[in-house]
């Protein structure tokens, strides 16, 4: 866990209101692991006062990237950070996935801007798994494509790939998915959530799900950001500390 | 060996200097230690300890507000057995006072929760909470009525000879009324101030954010309302303070100094910059050169009002 | 014609819209006139006025803070008398409910400037400030303690059969006991909230910024404390509820008016833009329809709260 | 008294920290008198809140000029506009000099950032009278020169003109002041109001002078800008409405 200032790069413009963020940052890509976040403080005034949590996007050598879509204030900021600029970085924060346990292929099941930790995921299973990406959005301008291996996609407008969810897309190619030994991993909106716990269950799939909530620090000072166990009622996990990666057997979503 | 003496006394406890991390924005050290010498620190304040272990509240507990956030965390603590157990190791490794702090939902559960504590030699002070405003039994119901937080503090003192702080709400019409009652009750200092009640709504939903629906407002949104108790309590009470509420940087400590208080506690912004308290307390030492003062303590209460 | 119904009832005053404008904001509508239509508004609510006109006190008396802004101006106005004569006549070209708000010393005091006031038919409701918390005499000392609002209420009450607003101090433990108070001594409405108490030290001099030391804090740092305010008494007493506090934009009043508030008062943002109340208005009745509320009335203390 | 959104045309940095910002606004430059003030809003988010006062620097055309020195948040963000940005200007405000009176010499006296409102006001004069500038600052870096005519200055520290502060400087000029009909515009710190004061009366020579204060409306709404008369004691002034210009014998300072 670190503190650091590190350079803007670069600033891509993916799509209306979603950026790509490339910093410089030697210490973190060399510690990072695939769904691990950080924590970013966009100003050092007032407002907005609290830092912003963000998931390591993708890791290119001394290269970090963030991934975003601007909501208010605090991403707008960031949006906008000249080349150069300092951005101050708290991180790598929280658990990550776990890539190592027993399959053959990582299946991607992104909702909206739940892509954006999947481009480090897929890079560093590059080789070792089979990779097969699943993505969904309202429309075609919410799909995410950068860093995304053997892509399918489904929108709820029909704009691009299949008609209707992310879910409908995983049971469109049920077939592709029984023949392999899979894992899931997945993040996105708590609908999506809901309803792929449902397809875990019926078809006993292992699956990490990368959950969200509001934080204040994102490294356990706070007790901010909790999520109840699945498991024993009334339990509370941190989302910084004991997540953002959780079985979604685990937790109540 | 610096030039400017920076230490402090709270009753019989010798701080090093005046900068404490505040109750519930460290947990109990352990992830704060990764970005401030604990070593150089007036002293560590633990999250409000209960006798029983507390889940708290169920999500959402935190809400951003314009220069301030509302937290509704409902005293999620291990409790003071697994402290002793789990906790106080880790910061027996440390030279830095430790000030355990109390929440409680009845007067005897206090006075029990001191009893289990008080014979760890780590633990150089109590900090009670009078004043959390998110739960419903503990706290807050105390801490708006002078009686009671006159009667915690005696019973509390009858069991512990350790320095003794009293942790206020600014939730009240007259703060230092309770200052008086702490003294009055055998307190060595009180702490001001708590968080003050608020809340937020989503205006679609037509829901409150929290699932608490009210929490406690904190950060510089506070500022001026705690300078403005410290400063009353030390105009009309003598007793050591020990001023919270919105500092975000060495200037607002001076200011709390200056308006009275004795050490000061930083909260809210160990989560915005967890390495802030080191930076704080070179910067203080700065201030006294510039401003020739060799010694902290001849700043504290220095206002000019004339 | 507006396809959503936004009036709404204080007591048996009627207003286009829930929007006014807060005492001490906009003076006596001169100014602010240049860039709001007055016709459109809900209310407009006069500076305190006292019996014999006061001048305040000795600058600074304003103080920027994080979100937020103190003032103790020590309600400086024309008083009662030159009221009438001098500014009376200007308000009289609109056709917006005058509020006229009295700040007094005494109880006496309070009585007296409605006696002399109650007769002018411009005038068609009362807001009693028993909260100010920049003189010494006035205001405040009242504002805590509930027996003297409850006096206040009924003296006044027994003056005019006008609406009679009071409008309670956040500097309390409970405000819901104030409102109940106003309400038994017979008030149709309570406002809330006035400012909380702050003050600021310059660090060089040691001086406070401002001559009265302290002064009130309004801005959107202390919205979060407000709607809690609000929301506490609208889940306690049965009155209509004036929300102030922080409001910067449209989503800050349907929050209040969420939280129970019946009708708003647009303060410090006046200063910043002096034509928000006028954009405000017709954002509201965009989110009445957006919701598909046809009443905004429907919106009131609409809290989902389970 | 308009609220009108002016595009930046042009910042020019005088010197360390101390700016000239040229704004496009004709609504206001065709009815700005000199001493005039603008209160400007420097963001739409709550912080900094309060809008931020500057005296109308100049005017060239459909162009105003401010002068600024960088003193805290509010003048960093408007030092760092980018052409073409958008600012909330919301004037002409207050009363400004009174330039038509009994002088053939206008004497203007101006310390540090006190030199703001005088280009406008020399503009305003040129042909019609005399113009001498006695500018004093605390070292070279702070004499403005931008727009002054017949230009005197002093320094504290004597880098630039005369060692002294200005009250000496036209204690120095005596003879020439002393030769002519002449009226004082000044703006500066107190500490030089108070010498000029007694200056004037000494050598009872009328005197305007552009006062300053913690404002939060800047137009009359708040009564937060008070200044004590001098002439009936205990009454106060509005810096924003009764001023900020006033006969140096009017008020207290
Ligand atoms: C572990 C984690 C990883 C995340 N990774 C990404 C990512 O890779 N890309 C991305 O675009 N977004 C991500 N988010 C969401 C992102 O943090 C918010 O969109 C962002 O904080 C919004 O800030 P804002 O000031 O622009 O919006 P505002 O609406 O102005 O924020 C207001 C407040 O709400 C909080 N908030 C708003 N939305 C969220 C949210 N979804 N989760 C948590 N807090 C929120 C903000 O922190 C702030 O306190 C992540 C969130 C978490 C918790
Ligand atoms: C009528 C008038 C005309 C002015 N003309 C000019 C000018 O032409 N050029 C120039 O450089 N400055 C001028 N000033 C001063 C200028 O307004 C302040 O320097 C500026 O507000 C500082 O804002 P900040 O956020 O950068 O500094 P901060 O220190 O962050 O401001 C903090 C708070 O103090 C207030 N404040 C600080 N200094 C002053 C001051 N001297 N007067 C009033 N309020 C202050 C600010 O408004 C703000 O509320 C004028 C002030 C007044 C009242
Ligand atoms: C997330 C959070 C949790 C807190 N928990 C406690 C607590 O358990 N006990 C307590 O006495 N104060 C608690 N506080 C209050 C702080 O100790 C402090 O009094 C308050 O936040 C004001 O200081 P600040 O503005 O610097 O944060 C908490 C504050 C925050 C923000
Ligand atoms: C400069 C200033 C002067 C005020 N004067 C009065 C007053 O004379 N009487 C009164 O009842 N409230 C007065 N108030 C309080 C406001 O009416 C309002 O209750 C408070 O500012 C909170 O609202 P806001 O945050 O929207 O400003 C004043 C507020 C300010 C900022
Ligand atoms: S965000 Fe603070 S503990 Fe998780
Ligand atoms: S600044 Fe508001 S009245 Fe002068």
């Amino acid at each position: 866990m670190l503190l650091v200032q590190a350079p803007v790069k670069e600033t891509i413009e993916l799509d209306h209101s979603i950026f790509l963020l490339k910093v410089h940052s030697p210490e973190i890509t060399s510690i990072i692991k695939p769904g691990q976040f950080l924590n970013i403080r966009v100003t050092d005034k007032p407002y907005p006062l609290l830092r912003r949590p963000f998931s390591a996007c993708d890791v290119d050598g001394k290269h970090l990237m963030l991934m975003f879509n601007v909501m208010g204030e605090g991403t707008s900021i960031l949006a906008h950070k000249p080349k150069g600029a300092p951005v101050d970085i708290l991180g790598p924060l929280g658990n990550g996935f776990n890539l190592d346990d027993d399959y053959d292929t990582a299946v991607v099941v992104g909702g909206g801007m739940g892509a954006a930790p999947f481009p480090f995921l897929q890079r560093e299973l590059k080789g070792k798994k089979e990779i097969l990406t699943f993505i969904g959005g309202r429309t075609h301008k919410d799909i995410i494509t950068y860093g995304m291996e053997n892509l399918h996609t489904a929108t709820d407008d029909g704009s691009e790939g299949l008609k209707g969810n992310v879910i409908d897309l995983l049971n469109e190619n049920l077939d592709v998915l029984k023949s392999k030994k899979i894992k899931i991993f997945a993040c996105g909106p708590a609908p999506m959530f809901r309803g792929l716990k449902d397809f875990c269950h019926e078809h006993n799939v292992n699956c990490e799900v990368s959950t969200e909530c509001a934080m204040a620090c994102g490294f356990g000072l706070c007790q901010g950001c909790p999520i109840e166990s699945a498991v024993d009622k009334g339990k509370y996990y941190l989302v910084c500390k004991d997540g953002p990666v959780f079985n979604i057997n685990d937790v109540m979503i | 060996m610096s030039e400017v003496d920076l230490s402090v006394k709270i009753g019989s406890l010798e701080l090093k200097n005046p900068v404490m991390l505040a109750s519930g924005t460290v947990g109990y050290g352990n992830e704060i230690s990764e970005f401030t010498d604990l070593n150089k620190l007036g002293g560590i304040v633990t999250k409000s300890l209960s006798l029983k272990p507390r889940k708290g509240n169920p999500p959402q507990r935190i809400v951003e507000t314009p220069a301030g956030m509302l937290n509704a965390i409902g005293l999620a603590n291990v409790g003071v057995e697994a402290f002793i157990k789990d906790k106080i190791p880790f910061l027996k490794q440390y030279d830095v006072p430790l000030i355990c702090n109390i929440a409680a939902s009845t007067v005897e559960e206090y006075v029990e929760c001191v009893k289990i504590l008080k014979d760890e030699e780590v633990i150089k002070a109590f900090e009670i909470n009078v004043s959390c405003p998110n739960v419903n039994e503990g706290g807050l119901i105390f801490g708006n009525d002078v009686k009671s937080v006159a009667r915690i503090t005696e019973l509390v003192r009858a069991e512990t000879t350790k320095p003794l702080i009293i942790k206020l709400s600014p939730n009240v019409s007259k703060i230092s009324d309770f200052a008086k009652a702490a003294k009055e009750g055998g307190a060595d200092a009180v702490s001001a101030i708590n968080t003050l009640v608020g809340t937020s709504f989503n205006i679609f939903t037509r829901k409150p954010k929290m699932h608490n629906i009210t929490g406690g407002l904190s950060g510089p949104a506070i500022k001026p309302v705690a300078l403005a108790q410290v400063l009353e309590i030390s105009r009309s009470v003598d007793i050591p303070i020990i001023g919270i509420g919105g500092i975000m940087d060495w200037k607002d400590v001076v200011e709390f100094i200056i308006a009275g208080a004795t050490a000061i506690q930083i909260g809210t912004l160990n989560f915005i910059d967890p390495s802030a308290s080191g930076k704080i307390i070179k910067q203080l030492e700065n201030y006294c050169l510039k401003m020739e003062f060799d010694k902290l303590t001849d700043l504290t209460a220095s206002y000019n009002i004339d």
